[in-house]
């Protein structure tokens, strides 16, 4: 056998996880098999080998969303649809021997550079013909709508000598296809760049179905929009047939992951995963939740962040109490998780907790929030309800 | 003990292959924690794991995102593992040094700040807003833990009353720095990680940015961030043994392995700390390490340099 | 035969970089070529021996250039270079300038009588420098200390957007202050940070 | 510069084995070409062009920085003379030391240290 494919056969793939909104059994079921077979979850399509996509994407942006994603991936690729639980490992299985396949994979990336090649002479054909040009304004978000009062704003520093220039560059167009950021006041009076940056749908450690669309600049979030997509799957909720305390579990580790605690969200995974069969083990369950509990360094990445002040709600407090509540849960101290409407009104408060914040903090609220969007309802049929 | 002079010239040529072999027991290790954590069994295959991710790495075709700053994306990530190699020039094993530098110590902490440079390089030319945060994250956190580590470095320096890394060794015979230099000692650990963005300091490739400076390299320019990251913990954990630890000296055992098993104490405890730590977001951090730890690594360096003063009755 | 060729390879390259740093459209890149023409104008430094001055050079240079792309890159439009543009402005005038500048120094290195050594370097320049600092030339540390001091103060007078008024309020009593985002250093934060648990 | 000669060489060997990394990397993968890609928006089309002017919510602390820094141009050599010169050399970088640590404080107070 040849250096390439023994060495291929020697690497564990990477998969990259999608989840639609409905599949969050179907995620669960996959990380378990993930985790046990060692093949480490990717953060981007960079990173990964192999896509796995939980549940139907029965949504037009979701599966644009996938299609993108999938044709960012480096060579080699293959990817994995799973539909139900069941096939969870037939279909890595599968997708693996697809990674493995040295013929495949050559037809596959012969394809790409041949489609690729089409797309070049096309865009030559047609210089200034833009063809995403309206898609990308139909993403972007309204300028100017949630900008924070500032008594200063507009007046930076460097305006008289560079406005004439930033009027010059506007005429200048688009660099291969994409605008150049412009600039917007912010709360410290500086006029500087403002990027926008869409959390979701593919985005690890992230709640299936949710978009929020944020406009930074540096790593404060100026403005957030909420969107929710794809189809409600009321009744094949994942959560439905998990206790409360597997469920709590699942909660934490994505929490775990975006403070950057690796290990942790391993041990909450692999204890969600024994809870769900029965087989925890309850001394060490108890001193994983106590090392939580003792942790300095998870303190001080969830201490004042996002704090709501709802009371009798299990949404109530900053991000350490919510987690420190889900804690409860899994030691069976409180009943529910995730009670009542929980995700509506974690939807409703998003934009509100989300603008003004660090990125990183930003994304600590929204895992501290973790809304179950599989049973919330779109808009309008909500607006119906009331 | 004997006291370190230079080996002959190959001996350059061993310090990659020995701070490699060190980085990927570093990364086992990790594997290791990994394993545990997830409830595998610890087999030969996690122990293996990091060279069969290097294969990966490098079976994986490249890529790079349109109109990205290709000169200086590659020039970050050549330059990460290149000065993490650089850095452990001067780092003694046994009695003998690659390059015993008059400056040692001073050398070490330029070939450390390398890094600040090629990090922001690696994000900033992938064009990519994951990349643009990561490298940013990373030089405010360069603001925030390098002035405590030069402070640790100056306090070692000061004990031994020269910047030459041999010397500092020398006169660590009758008592290690460590001992009198507690506070000077976690604090060349913490920055350690931090200037490996590893561990709790790894918020320039956080998973709260899926990779930062990361999050668009794939393949060989993947493998060598990666790789340049373990290779720049390790050096800093190998360089942390002549520093504070005494260098080769021990019992029985001869000084070569003494350095070595002192260098995989560290390097494990490293690892460890980084497996029992939520990352240290900056917005936190930098107060912490202008307010606490400058401080307490200023009143260490008095402390040594009021005992100094005071053995060699200069008073 | 060695030196030399460090010297000329050096020599050549800070130059070429020095000039890329107007060639480049991009703001990241053109600071990041003057870094590598001060690195390579640091090696020289080592070339005379003085190898503490050299290293200084350079870990302050890679610090400091950082520093400057985080600036060049807030303020300068086209950070990136992406738009076509010139580096260069007032072309005649710095052409002038620098023509000048060049003249006077070149007619100074040919014409000054450059002195002759006397006496041998110090064994451990590193030591001597440091016993200058700490003897002959410890009136220019004292007053370079206050400098610094005066530096801090007025950077962050100057660049500050918010001061103590706005944080803990007019009588300054207002506990926690009032940040758009909390640091860690307050008896708020070290309380439940270093404190027992709720 | 006799001194510097290994380091010299170390740069070269490193240089050389980054370079076998690259080149064993094309010798073994299937894609030799590099794959150009839209950066990735999570899975939405991406907007604009990353590098920007990046709004810096630390740039207070950089020039402190660079203030507190200079001292290490001093304390280096310090460290080594420390011992010989005796407490008055203590005395003075400290008080030197002193100065600039106030200079933290009173920062800290205006809140230089917080995102702005």
């Amino acid at each position: 056998m040849d250096l390439s494919g023994w060495m291929r056969i020697q690497a564990t793939p990477r998969p990259l996880l999608v989840t639609a909104r409905g599949g969050g059994g179907i995620r669960v079921a996959a990380e378990r098999v993930l985790r046990q077979r060692g093949w480490d979850l990717a953060s981007t399509p960079a990173e990964a080998d192999l896509l796995v996509v939980c549940g139907v994407p029965d949504d037009d942006a979701l599966a644009a969303a996938v299609e993108r994603v999938w044709s960012a991936f480096p060579a080699p690729r293959a990817r994995a649809s799973v539909h139900v639980e069941t096939d969870v490992v037939s279909e890595l299985d599968r997708a693996r021997v697809r990674l493995d396949d040295v013929e495949w994979q050559r037809s596959d990336i012969a394809a790409r550079t041949g489609a690729a090649e089409t797309a070049r002479a096309e865009e030559h054909t047609g210089e200034h013909d833009h063809t995403g040009h309206t898609t990308h304004s139909t993403t972007e978000p309204a300028c100017g709508h949630h900008r924070s009062s500032d008594p200063g704003g507009g007046h930076s520093m460097g305006d008289h000598d560079m406005g004439g220039h930033d009027a010059h560059m506007m005429h200048g167009g688009d660099v291969a296809g994409l605008r150049m950021a412009d600039r917007a006041p912010d709360r410290d009076g500086l006029a500087l760049d403002q990027l926008h940056v869409s959390l979701g749908p593919v985005l690890p450690d992230w709640p299936a179905g949710l978009v929020v669309r944020v406009a930074l600049q540096g790593d404060v979030v100026q403005s957030a929009e909420v969107e929710v997509i794809g189809e409600a799957h009321p009744d094949g909720s994942s959560w439905l047939g998990m206790p409360a305390a597997a469920a709590a579990l699942d909660s934490m580790a994505r929490l775990l992951s975006v403070c950057g605690w690796g290990t942790a969200m391993r041990s909450a995974r692999r204890l969600r995963d024994e809870l769900l069969t029965g087989a925890v083990d309850d001394a060490e369950l108890g001193r994983f939740v106590g090392r939580l509990r003792r942790s300095r360094t998870l303190r001080w990445a969830t201490d004042y962040v996002g704090r709501l002040d709802l009371p009798h709600s299990d949404l109530a407090g900053d991000a350490t109490q919510r987690w420190r509540r889900w804690l409860d849960v899994v030691e069976g101290r409180e009943a529910g998780h995730r009670r009542g409407d929980h995700a509506e009104v974690a939807l409703e408060r998003l934009p509100g907790l989300l603008e003004g914040q660090e990125l990183a903090a930003a994304r600590v609220i929204v895992a501290s929030l973790d809304p179950d969007l599989d049973s919330v309802l779109p808009r309008d049929a909500r607006d119906r309800v009331r | 003990m004997n006291a370190v002079s230079q080996g002959p010239t190959w001996t350059v040529l061993l310090v990659p292959v020995l701070l490699g072999v060190l980085a990927l027991c570093g990364a086992a290790f990790a594997r290791v924690l990994d394993a545990r954590a997830d409830g595998r069994g610890i087999s030969g295959g996690v122990l293996a794991a990091p060279l069969a991710e290097s294969g990966r790495l490098l079976l994986q075709q490249r890529r790079a995102v349109v109109a990205s700053d290709r000169l200086l994306a590659r020039t970050g990530v050549v330059l990460v593992p290149v000065a993490a190699v650089l850095a452990a020039l001067v780092v003694p094993l046994g009695d003998r040094t690659a390059s015993d530098l008059s400056i040692g110590i001073v050398w070490f902490n330029a070939m450390e700040v390398v890094t600040w440079a090629a990090l922001w390089m690696a994000g900033w030319g992938s064009n990519s807003v994951w990349g643009l945060l990561g490298g940013y994250r990373f030089v405010v956190q360069g603001l925030s833990y390098e002035l405590p580590h030069m402070f640790a470095l100056i306090t070692v320096a000061t004990g031994a009353g020269s910047l030459r890394v041999s010397d500092a060794v020398a006169a660590q015979e009758s008592l290690w720095f460590v001992v009198w230099m507690p506070v000077a000692f976690v604090a060349f650990l913490l920055s350690a990680l931090a200037l490996s963005f590893s561990g709790p300091f790894d918020t320039a490739t956080g998973r709260d940015i899926v990779g930062g400076v990361l999050a668009e390299y794939s393949g060989v320019d993947r493998l060598l961030l990666v790789a340049g990251r373990w290779l720049m913990l390790s050096a800093a954990a190998a360089m942390s043994v002549p520093l504070f630890l005494g260098g080769s000296g021990g019992p029985l055992l001869p000084g070569w392995l003494w350095t070595l098993v002192k260098a995989v104490a560290v390097l494990g405890l490293l690892v460890w700390v980084r497996s029992r730590t939520a990352t240290l977001r900056m917005d936190r951090f930098a107060e912490f390490g202008w307010l606490v730890l400058i401080p307490l690594t200023l009143l260490q360096a008095l402390v040594v340099a009021v005992v100094v003063v005071g053995m060699t009755g200069g008073m | 035969m060695a030196q030399a060729v460090v010297f000329w390879v050096c020599a050549i390259g800070a130059v070429a970089a020095g000039l890329a740093v107007f060639r480049v459209d991009s703001m990241a890149r053109a600071t990041f070529a003057l870094l590598a023409s001060f690195v390579l104008a640091a090696v020289p430094l080592l070339l005379l021996g003085l190898s503490y001055l050299g290293i200084l050079v350079i870990l302050m240079m890679i610090m400091e250039m950082v520093v400057m792309a985080v600036f060049m890159i807030m303020y300068m439009m086209n950070p990136a270079g992406l738009m076509p543009m010139s580096m260069v402005h007032n072309k005649k005038g710095s052409l002038a300038i620098s023509t000048g500048t060049f003249v006077v120094l070149a007619v100074g290195v040919l014409l000054v009588d450059w002195p002759q050594r006397q006496g041998v370097p110090p064994p451990d320049v590193t030591f001597a420098l440091g016993e200058a600092l700490m003897g002959s030339h410890m009136l220019v540390m004292l007053v370079i200390g206050l400098g610094l001091f005066a530096t801090i103060v007025s950077a962050v007078v100057l660049s500050h957007p918010r001061g103590r008024y706005d944080r803990f309020g007019d009588d300054l009593r207002r506990r926690p202050p009032d940040d758009p985002i909390p640091g860690s250093v307050d008896a708020r934060s070290l309380t439940r940070i270093f404190g027992v648990g709720r | 510069m006799t001194e510097f000669l290994r380091a010299l060489l170390l740069i070269a060997v490193s240089v050389l084995l980054v370079s076998a990394a690259y080149a064993w990397s094309f010798l073994v993968r299937l894609a030799k070409g590099t794959l150009v890609s839209t950066p990735f928006m999570s899975g939405l089309e991406p907007v604009e062009h990353a590098v920007s002017r990046y709004h810096v919510r630390w740039y207070t602390i950089t020039m402190v920085f660079l203030a507190f820094d200079m001292e290490m141009v001093f304390m280096y050599p310090w460290a080594v003379v420390v011992a010989q010169v005796g407490s008055k050399a203590v005395i003075e970088m400290f008080g030197f030391l002193a100065v600039l640590v106030a200079g933290v404080v009173y920062a800290w107070r205006e809140g230089a240290f917080r995102w702005t």
